[in-house]
């Protein structure tokens, strides 16, 4: 395994997304985006547990037998977010209220057993907790991405109640994009989600294929003469 | 007569009024007749003469092989030029086997099997017999030995022999004016016919737009009151003349998937294979021309033409003044399951019905559009398929889920082509669909020879190589017994020296 | 406190035991989707893949060794079945098919020497020694071996081309409904 | 010689762009209809959303890398854009209309694939997603102010109403009548009163009611319809199963108690019904391909329409019904096929006994 630290941040930001490009996490993606606060909520909920447990996985990782991995390694993320939830209660008791039943689902987030898995039984301590923090923030820049088009759109507000989650001093980030905005409901309704979730994966198709269309075309100058000589020679 | 409906169909442009009026012509000799071995369906007939030979008018050229097959005749006098590969009338434009023949201009008859003077009192087999040596096959574009279909006597029992003169597909005439000018030889051959399967009746369909025929076909049986021939007008409509459809609509009954209307107790015979069976019959000729409609928009001159098997289609369209414009397409057959024409030096076979050289209003070239599911060709369907469902698979490769759901039930008749408000070519879906199943069978089939073959050799070998150890081993203690032995006698002799 | 260590450590040894005696009775030997695989490859052993034979090549399809693009006789069909069985995505763009091909002897270049002969794996090369060999072609594969070993390059592989027998429609353009 | 071309070499000379047309024509006695009861704001709104519809075709296309020429020429881009327009209140604001357009043609059609790819109907979709999100401006119904009558807008007033979107026009707003039918029940007025009070059934069958731009006149729908069914342009099937089934659940709950369920005729003639019976539940693309099918779909839409309207919050409930069947639609063409020649039902040959 690399402990190229620069290709594990790349990876987890966007050409191994956890929601871009695995298309995991779907569940919390979609219930939790209405707005980006709560995107921004639940990514960092869901980033504290994914360090904390590629950190314990990664200790671990000698002494858990194979066969019985898997439970141990839920055991071990169901643990992670009942505290999670717990602090979330104690310290941030609004935030906890509109995320709600979302927190507990953390555990059955297929992206952190999936890393743990993947990744973090594999590999030495540190690079497990860098990559745990790397995928978290490229689930939070995931949701916070949809919770900001789907907040703009359905509401024309950006970061609304911020201050209820990281206090009163970042009230700044509450925006109010488009003044008098009448609303388009239906963003703020789960279809929206799948809806712009959707565009989101094209779009990113799109920029994908077009960072490689280059190497494409010069593949293509190579073979061109090769055909030419065959035509020649017959 | 009661008739029962079928589901489906369309009713395409008639066109026949272009050469419907048109009396039947013979075409002049060309200088040279392509006569491809492969006139019909299953084996291609095996040749029996040699290049340089002279033959007579109706003499064997080529013999039948095997039991489904068909013999071809000379269709004049002369010599054959040549005994070889060429472009054979099939819209691949691949080569067959062909006899190339240089007509000496007498036209002179060779030696014929003797005439049965009274059909009807001989038996049934002989009649078969001498259809199978008169080299007829199924004349509406089929081209099944007609022999093999009169032999089903013996597999089937059958009560009902259709006379198929629908003739649904446009533009074709060649029936229609075979059935107005030679009537009574064609209700002779019907009799024949009726009387060779031994069947009580015979039905002749003709489709309700060629009333003159109906007439004049009337008209023979009402004059010699022959009671074993009925005649009944079946409705307009594409494509009664397929042979299952035309049978339910008579008899109401189904023929099942995957069997022959023989099962159902009907056999069917195409109105011109009856006329040829009369000519064996009657005469002794064989099947050596046919009545072939030229027509199409782009014809100088259109008409009905009897035309010796193996002329080249170049000579007809000559014959015909040639095209007053460019043809958008040039046909073998019928506009609807007729064969684009490779090449216009192929031939007349045994199963051309019509060349039509077809302009660009009367083949619309479209774009074709993706599917809106309009499912006009699932009610167009004769077969009660769902086309653009097949033709959907089968875009994705997905060909077992196009059998599935009935492609091998599909007659490729083209109906839901016509209809398709997206021109999107069904029929060739299908077609490509079912040939490449075919030959996906034939790679299996191979596959499974050549696994056999490399077990065989390995076994083979694994063989040879045990007879080899085993001749070693043999040698080896035969060489070890002859030491033994001498080593024995050696120690022998020294006890007989030390004794 | 108590009581949350007591249910967690009595849940472990319950559900613990039951995980080892699942490890200990279901294991899984043997790979059944190689025989399946072996059904599927043309079954002469030529050897091309780099296996020794097809049964080999199987196995190392159902492991994962080899990508499906590895049997030069089977071609792009045999790949793409492949893959739809392994369910792997494979770009079968960059793998050009030649299509079917079988052997040809020249005339004038074949010794006679029956080394082709001893070497094709289904007997499809017929000959005798000093005599010119000549192919069967229903029975060529076209896997190339006798290719390889002629000494005076009187071999060479050529496509099936169409006959009337095996000409079929092709299939039609799809227009704008790609 | 042309290249090989398959058969068959005829063709019937029917295309995607002739029905297109005929629908069109069809819609034509609905639309002049809702012109003249509501006036200039109505044709504006028209005029907006069918430009609308073809310039997000026009997108769509570019952005699929599709050739623009013979796909905006097939017409159903208008098609889409005149139906949504028959189906908004006449008198919404433009940006509605344009809303409408583009989540019908781009996320309803072209993110499926495109023309013919489309599960739902695109028009039923975007009527949906505007009702869901914008449901003050999609239920505000008027009551008719046919033009060039006193109580009608004028041309710049008309102008003004689509797209400044104040109504300094002193409309007479109201909702439609199973809008009223359902706050009157919730207010504990038995049905025959509302209905009995001031609408009449020769009114609705005309028109002459509040309700969206091109589905008030059953009559003039219905001119449409026949048209369609003259030219073949869609069969019986799906209509009369629509208009059987609601007659018969709306009938037998009305006998069970005419206070709390409104009779056949009401629920036949008001709302899109009829609309929705000859426009939409034939549409080609988003229905079952077979007759027995098209019946299964007609009655499913009708009983669905029937629950949402009497039992769930949206009295317009038919584009939901719509929906929900055309997700079924797969479901039903698997299961609904006509028999194959020569087989039975369950595609084994057939057996004839005596043989």
């Amino acid at each position: 395994m690399s402990t190229d630290y620069k290709r594990i941040a790349s990876d987890a930001m966007w050409s191994n997304n956890v929601v871009f490009a695995q298309m995991l996490a779907l569940c919390p993606l979609l219930a939790v985006t209405g707005t980006a606060t709560n995107g921004l909520g639940m990514g960092l909920a869901t980033t504290a547990v994914l360090v904390a447990s590629g950190l314990i996985v990664s200790i671990l990782r000698k002494m858990i037998e194979p066969e019985i991995r898997i439970p141990a390694f839920v055991l071990i993320i169901a643990i992670l977010v009942t505290l999670v939830e717990m602090v979330m209660n104690a310290w941030l008791h609004d935030l906890y209220k509109v995320l709600g039943l979302f927190i507990p689902l953390i555990v059955t987030n297929c992206a952190i057993l999936g890393r743990a898995e993947a990744f973090a039984s594999k590999v030495k301590v540190l690079p497990a907790a860098f990559d745990g923090l790397m995928m978290g923030l490229g689930f939070t820049f995931a949701l916070v991405v949809l919770g900001a088009i789907r907040e703009i759109i359905s509401a024309g507000t950006l970061f609304a109640n911020a201050s209820l989650f990281l206090g009163d001093s970042f009230s700044f980030l509450e925006i109010t994009v488009i003044p008098e905005y009448r609303g388009f409901l239906l963003l703020a309704l789960p279809p929206g989600g799948f809806l712009v979730l959707g565009l989101l994966l094209a779009g990113k198709r799109i920029l994908d294929a077009r960072s490689s269309r280059p190497a494409d075309a010069d593949a293509e100058e190579e073979t061109r003469p090769a055909a030419k000589e065959i035509v020649v020679g017959n | 007569m009661k008739m029962f409906r079928i589901k489906g169909g369309i009713h395409p442009d008639e066109r026949k009024d272009l050469a419907a009026g048109k009396a039947i012509e013979t075409v002049p000799l060309p200088s040279l007749l392509r006569i491809p071995l492969q006139q019909h369906i299953g084996a291609p007939a095996v040749t029996v003469v040699e290049k340089g030979d002279e033959v007579k008018k109706g003499q064997v050229l080529a013999s039948a092989r095997g039991p489904v097959s068909a013999a071809i005749h000379a269709p004049t006098s002369g010599r054959i030029s040549a005994i070889g590969r060429f472009v054979a009338p099939h819209p691949s434009g691949l080569p067959g086997q062909t006899i190339t023949m240089r007509p000496d201009g007498k036209d002179e008859w060779g030696e014929l099997p003797a005439p049965i003077e009274d059909p009807f009192a001989v038996e049934p087999d002989v009649i078969a017999e001498r259809v199978a040596a008169s080299g007829i096959v199924g004349m509406g574009g089929a081209t099944f030995p007609s022999a093999v279909k009169l032999g089903l006597r013996n597999r089937n029992k059958l009560e009902t022999l259709v006379i198929n003169a629908a003739e649904c597909e446009p533009y074709l005439t060649c029936d229609d004016r075979m059935m107005r000018e030679r009537s009574e030889a064609v209700i002779d051959g019907i009799r024949i016919l009726r009387h060779a399967l031994g069947v009580e009746r015979a039905i002749i369909a003709i489709e309700g737009n060629k009333p003159e025929a109906l007439a004049a076909l009337k008209a023979v049986c009402s004059a010699n009151q022959f009671k074993d021939v009925l005649i009944a007008r079946v409705p307009t409509r594409y494509p009664m003349g397929s042979e299952k459809h035309l049978v339910q609509t008579l008899t109401g009954k189904e023929t099942p998937a995957r069997a022959l209307t023989a099962d159902i107790g009907v056999v069917v015979h195409n109105v011109a294979t009856c006329y040829a069976i009369r000519e064996a019959v009657r005469f002794g000729r064989p099947l050596i021309s046919r009545i072939v409609t030229v027509s199409g928009g782009a014809m100088k001159r259109t008409g009905n033409f009897e035309v010796p098997i193996g002329t080249p289609i170049s000579h007809l369209i000559d014959h015909c003044d040639g095209f007053n414009k460019e043809p958008d397409r040039l046909l073998l057959g019928g506009p609807m399951m007729g064969q684009p024409i490779a090449s216009t030096r192929t031939s007349i076979v045994k199963g051309s019905n019509g060349v039509l050289a077809l302009c660009p209003d009367e083949t619309p070239a479209r774009q074709t559009m993706p599917c809106i599911r309009c499912a006009s060709c699932v009610s167009a369907c004769p077969c009660g398929l769902t086309p653009f469902e097949m033709a959907g698979h089968i875009r994705k490769e997905e060909l077992d889920a196009a059998v599935k759901i009935g492609l091998l039930d599909c007659i490729a008749c083209g109906s839901c082509a016509w209809v398709c408000p997206a021109s999107i070519p069904l029929v060739q879906y299908f077609n490509y669909a079912k040939g490449k199943l075919t030959a996906q069978q034939r790679a299996k089939h191979k596959q499974e020879e050549t696994k056999r073959l490399t077990q065989f050799r390995e076994e083979r070998m694994e063989r040879q190589k045990r007879a080899k150890q085993e001749a070693m081993a043999r040698m080896k203690a035969e060489r070890e017994a002859k030491k033994k032995a001498e080593a024995e006698k050696k120690r022998a002799k020294q006890e007989t020296i030390g004794a | 406190m108590i009581e949350a260590m007591a249910v967690l450590f009595g849940l472990g040894g319950a559900l613990g035991g039951g995980l080892g005696l699942a490890a200990y009775y279901l294991r899984v030997e043997g790979n059944p989707i190689a025989e399946e695989i072996e059904g599927l490859l043309p079954g002469t052993n030529c050897g091309q893949c780099g296996y020794l034979g097809c049964s080999a090549a199987a196995e190392g399809l159902a492991k994962g060794e080899i990508g499906v693009a590895m049997c030069p006789p089977g071609g792009k069909t045999l790949a793409s079945q492949l893959a739809d069985k392994l369910g792997v995505e494979a770009d079968l763009s960059g793998m050009k098919d030649k299509g079917p091909v079988t052997a040809f002897i020249f005339e004038d270049l074949c010794t006679g020497c029956t080394k082709c002969l001893k070497r094709c794996p289904t007997d499809a090369i017929v000959g005798a020694s000093r005599q010119m060999h000549g192919v069967v072609d229903d029975a060529c594969t076209g896997c190339e071996v006798c290719e390889e070993v002629c000494p005076t390059g009187a071999i060479t592989m050529r496509p099936v081309t169409d006959t009337l027998m095996t000409w079929h429609w092709p299939k039609p353009d799809t227009g704008l409904a790609a | 010689m042309s290249d090989l071309v398959g058969g068959p070499h005829a063709h019937s000379g029917s295309s995607i762009s002739r029905t297109m047309v005929l629908v069109l024509v069809a819609l034509t006695p609905a639309t002049l209809f809702g012109f003249y009861e509501f006036g200039w704001p109505a044709v504006f709104l028209f005029l907006v959303t069918v430009t609308a519809a073809i310039a997000a075709e026009s997108f769509a296309l570019a952005l699929g890398g599709k050739p623009q020429k013979p796909f905006l020429l097939d017409g159903s881009a208008v098609v889409t854009g005149w139906i949504i327009a028959m189906t908004l209140p006449p008198w919404a604001p433009w940006w509605i209309g344009v809303v409408g357009s583009f989540i019908a043609i781009v996320l309803a059609k072209h993110a499926f694939g495109g023309l013919g790819q489309n599960v739902f109907n695109p028009a039923m979709i975007a009527r949906t997603v505007l009702l869901i999100s914008f449901p003050i401006e999609m239920t505000q119904f008027l009551t008719p102010q046919p033009m060039f009558t006193g109580g009608s807008p004028g041309f710049f007033e008309g102008l003004e109403i689509t797209f400044a979107g104040h109504t300094a026009f002193d409309a007479v707003s109201s909702a439609s009548l199973l809008g009223a039918i359902k706050t009157q029940l919730g207010l504990g007025v038995p049905v025959n009163e509302v209905v009995g009070g001031s609408l009449s059934l020769t009114a609705m069958a005309l028109g002459i009611v509040p309700g969206s731009m091109g589905e008030t006149s059953a009559v003039a729908i219905l001119l449409g319809g026949i048209l369609l069914l003259a030219t073949r342009t869609i069969t019986w099937h799906a209509p009369v199963a629509m208009i059987v089934t609601m007659a018969v659940l709306a009938g037998l709950f009305q006998a069970i108690d005419p206070g709390r369920y409104p009779g056949p005729a009401i629920h036949l003639v008001s709302g899109t019904f009829l609309f929705a019976a000859f426009f939409i539940a034939t549409d080609y693309v988003t229905a079952p391909a077979t007759g027995m099918g098209k019946l299964i779909f007609g009655a499913g839409v009708a009983a669905l329409t029937f629950i949402i309207r009497t039992w769930a919050a949206y009295p317009e409930g038919i584009g939901f019904a719509i929906l929900l069947m055309n997700a079924a639609v797969p479901l039903i063409d698997h299961y609904v096929r006509p028999r194959i020649y020569g087989r039975t039902r369950s595609g084994e040959p057939i057996r004839y006994e005596e043989i």
